[in-house]
């Protein structure tokens, strides 16, 4: 981009952040896992499924922190002009379909064990699995166009169209839940969980939002690099 | 406009190919599911308003990648945007020339085919009211897809990835709508959170399709 | 339609996919003056078109039409000029008097029959479009100049696909709109009569090539 | 161990959420990385096959403009 959008002084930042983003994942992977899997004990109920819970709700919530996050981008790059957000937005839309992509995996093998079948129309699942083809939407829409900046506009108005309408499907399938299956299979205990399974939980979380962080900058890095790369290639053509 | 839409009618008029190859394909969708699922009628009758209505949906968005890519192509966009006509103006009056073209002939030929699918005779008007909310949503929400893909390369496979996950709310209060007047229950909830959602298209739909259509002549 | 107001461009800076087109650029146009752009390939005459017209956005600089920039009332704006592109919007079905009356109609205006007569395309007027050649084509897309009374006329190689004849209506037609005080930037590759107008070279505005704090440093 | 290892008789659900766990997220680090490597790669080549051109010396030196858009993320 142009020097007025200089990204100097974002990539040292970036830079300066990145080795504690990985640090700080591998650390609270590390311990996540092993509190996890080997300290905390198997659910009443569930047994030993429920470890499955300690990737599966910090994946959900990163599917839906990364669209959000994207949303934010998109406005910032809309309406502010900001040089950096759709970048920004580019680089995590392929993290959050694979947060999300993960999050419908290990909920219908948790779930699968207690319904028998490998998938069912319950509210939220079903509203994530919208989620995910929202991401696929976008990342097809933004390589869709020979020149990177029309790509990048028309993917921030459709993440803008898309924000609009996640709180209308969500609803919607919910009140089509409801009319349709009126018991949902499990609650989870939310927060009168046991505090063992808690701390785990927790950990997972912020490996997930770190490790997150840590790719993202390595992905807006590559971003910029192709777009200078494009600059010149466009330089040497005349 | 309404000289734009009247020039949108006329030109649909005289190339006629739009207009009933969405109807066409919305008629042959339907009568296919009977060879599909089987003839008995209970079961049709319990199909018939998710049927009707997802055919009614890929008809409206088979036709929807045309609807800016001919004057894209020719340059009339780019005049329109630059006349007097706000852009949000060109992006209301394209969508109602697509909405009278496809969406109106669906509502006259859905109870004639609510009949095939076993549809009970006294659900009909219910039917075509349902419709008449749901089309001009297809319609507006389609055609901000059709916008955003505007010079894309495959928009053919584009359109409807974009666009699906945006229908479904649609699908969903229109299906509980109809579903609810088969069962004797009231669909007035259904169609009242439709017609907010109309309202709430009439009014952002064009912002967005307006903001893209700018995007594409940059 | 003679309006005292100058159409000027200030310090106007424009980028294109990344690549920085040119820098700071200035003009003046005066009611009854005609700005001529010439400059190689690609030094951004169709951008510096499409900018004056509204389409873009410099991304430093104003462009104002009576001191008013043009963003404050875009609307304003498309409302006095024509702008006549690469492609000229002829639909295959509709005759060339049904096109005209289109494009005049959006601008409230009706003077249909004098602009056909004007680019001679009278003879024609119930063609359809499909049997045009591209100099009636193109001739039919300026006699939207003529249908619809505007003071800006903003023509991007206008002479594109025009026979002698052509070019000598549409010089004359240029002359008479310079005369009732409307006034016309033009982009073209031969040479057009405009009796006293400006010539602007866009090759001077090229950015400049200097590695260290240039154009595209550290991007 | 084994007892571990069975999870409950439920091994086969719990090891292939954490299985599918490591792909995605090791798969998109990895994806990433080597996308960024091939196109700092790519950067680096063109930046050497820049044609040296001279600075010319520019008549009016270009306002050194401040970077119009605050760029911290």
């Amino acid at each position: 981009m142009h020097r007025f959008a200089n990204p100097a002084r974002f990539l040292k930042i970036a830079n300066a952040v990145l080795p504690w983003a990985a640090g700080l994942s591998a650390v609270c992977f590390a311990a996540g896992l092993y509190l996890g899997l080997f300290a905390s004990p198997p659910d009443y109920q569930q047994g030993d499924t429920v470890r499955i819970m300690y990737i599966h709700v910090p994946a959900a919530w990163m599917s839906m922190f990364t669209y959000s996050t994207m949303a934010v981008a998109a406005a910032a790059a809309l309406v502010w002009k900001h040089p950096l957000a759709e970048v920004y937005a580019k680089a995590a839309a392929p993290l959050g379909a694979g947060f999300t992509a993960l999050c419908l995996l290990t909920g219908s093998l948790w779930g699968a064990p207690m319904w028998g079948t490998w998938w069912v129309w319950d509210a939220r699942l079903t509203s994530v699995l919208v989620l995910f083809f929202l991401y696929l939407g976008y990342m097809a829409l933004v390589d869709a166009f020979d020149d990177p900046a029309r790509g990048n506009k028309a993917g921030n108005i459709l993440l803008l169209v898309g924000a609009v309408n996640v709180p209308i499907i969500k609803f919607s399938v919910e009140w089509w839940n409801t009319l349709h299956q009126p018991a949902s299979v499990f609650r989870l205990g939310g927060p009168t969980i046991a505090a063992s399974m808690l701390w785990p939980l927790l950990l997972m979380a912020a490996a997930f939002q770190s490790y997150f962080f840590a790719v993202v900058i390595l992905r807006i890095r590559a971003g910029l690099a192709a777009r200078r790369v494009q600059t010149l290639r466009l330089g040497q053509a005349n | 406009m309404l000289r734009l839409i009247l020039r949108d009618l006329r030109l649909v008029l005289r190339q006629g190919s739009d207009a009933t190859a969405a109807l066409m394909f919305f008629v042959l969708c339907v009568v296919l599911f009977p060879f599909g699922v089987g003839p008995e009628p209970n079961i049709l009758t319990r199909i018939a308003p998710g049927v009707l209505l997802i055919a009614a949906l890929l008809a409206a968005l088979l036709s929807m990648e045309r609807l800016f890519q001919g004057d894209f192509e020719d340059g009339s966009l780019e005049l329109l945007l630059l006349s007097p006509l706000p852009a949000e103006g060109v992006a209301i009056a394209k969508v109602a020339a697509h909405w009278l073209v496809t969406g109106v002939p669906l509502l006259i030929v859905a109870p004639l085919l609510a009949l095939l699918l076993r549809m009970p005779a006294d659900q009909l008007g219910l039917l075509v009211g349902t419709l008449a909310l749901a089309t001009p949503l297809l319609s507006l929400i389609g055609a901000v897809g059709a916008a955003l893909t505007l010079g894309a390369r495959r928009s053919g496979v584009l359109l409807p990835l974009l666009v699906l996950p945006l229908y479904i709310p649609v699908l969903i209060f229109a299906a509980a709508g109809l579903d609810a007047g088969l069962s004797g229950l009231s669909p007035r909830p259904h169609l009242l959170l439709l017609g907010g959602m109309l309202c709430g298209a009439l009014v952002l739909a064009p912002l967005a399709i307006a903001a893209a259509l700018r995007a594409a002549h940059e | 339609m003679t309006s005292p107001q100058l159409f000027t461009g200030q310090d106007l800076l424009c980028l294109r996919g990344g690549r920085l087109v040119f820098q700071d650029l200035d003009f003046q146009l005066a009611a009854g003056g005609c700005l001529t752009l010439v400059g190689p390939n690609g030094s951004g005459k169709s951008t510096l078109l499409r900018l004056m017209a509204g389409l873009l956005k410099p991304l430093r600089g104003t462009i104002a039409w009576g001191g008013v920039a043009l963003g404050q009332d875009p609307e304003a704006h498309r409302a006095r000029l024509h702008y006549v592109g690469h492609l000229d919007a002829v639909k295959a079905s509709f005759t060339c008097r049904e096109i005209l009356a289109f494009w005049a109609g959006l601008r409230g205006a009706g003077g249909v029959d004098a602009a056909l007569a004007a680019f001679a395309i009278d003879t024609i007027a119930d063609v359809p479009g499909r049997f045009l050649s591209a100099g009636q084509r193109r001739r039919l897309s300026l006699a939207r100049l003529a249908a619809a009374p505007a003071p800006l006329w903003l023509l991007d190689e206008p002479t594109v696909g025009l026979d002698r004849a052509s070019v000598a209506l549409l010089e004359g037609a240029i002359a008479r709109h310079r005369a009732g005080g409307g006034r016309v930037v033009l982009s073209t590759h031969i040479d057009l009569a405009t009796p006293g107008g400006e010539v602007l070279d866009l090759a001077a505005f090229a950015p400049v090539e200097d590695d260290q704090d240039g154009a595209e440093d550290a991007a | 161990m084994d007892g571990f290892l069975s999870m409950g008789g439920y091994a086969a659900y719990v090891w292939s959420s954490y299985g599918a766990a490591a792909v995605v997220l090791v798969g998109l680090l990895v994806l990433s990385l080597t996308g960024l490597r091939r196109v700092e790669r790519t950067l680096a080549t063109l930046e050497a096959a820049k044609p040296r051109r001279k600075r010319e010396p520019k008549a009016a030196p270009a306002p050194t403009a401040t970077p119009a858009a605050e760029t911290t993320p």
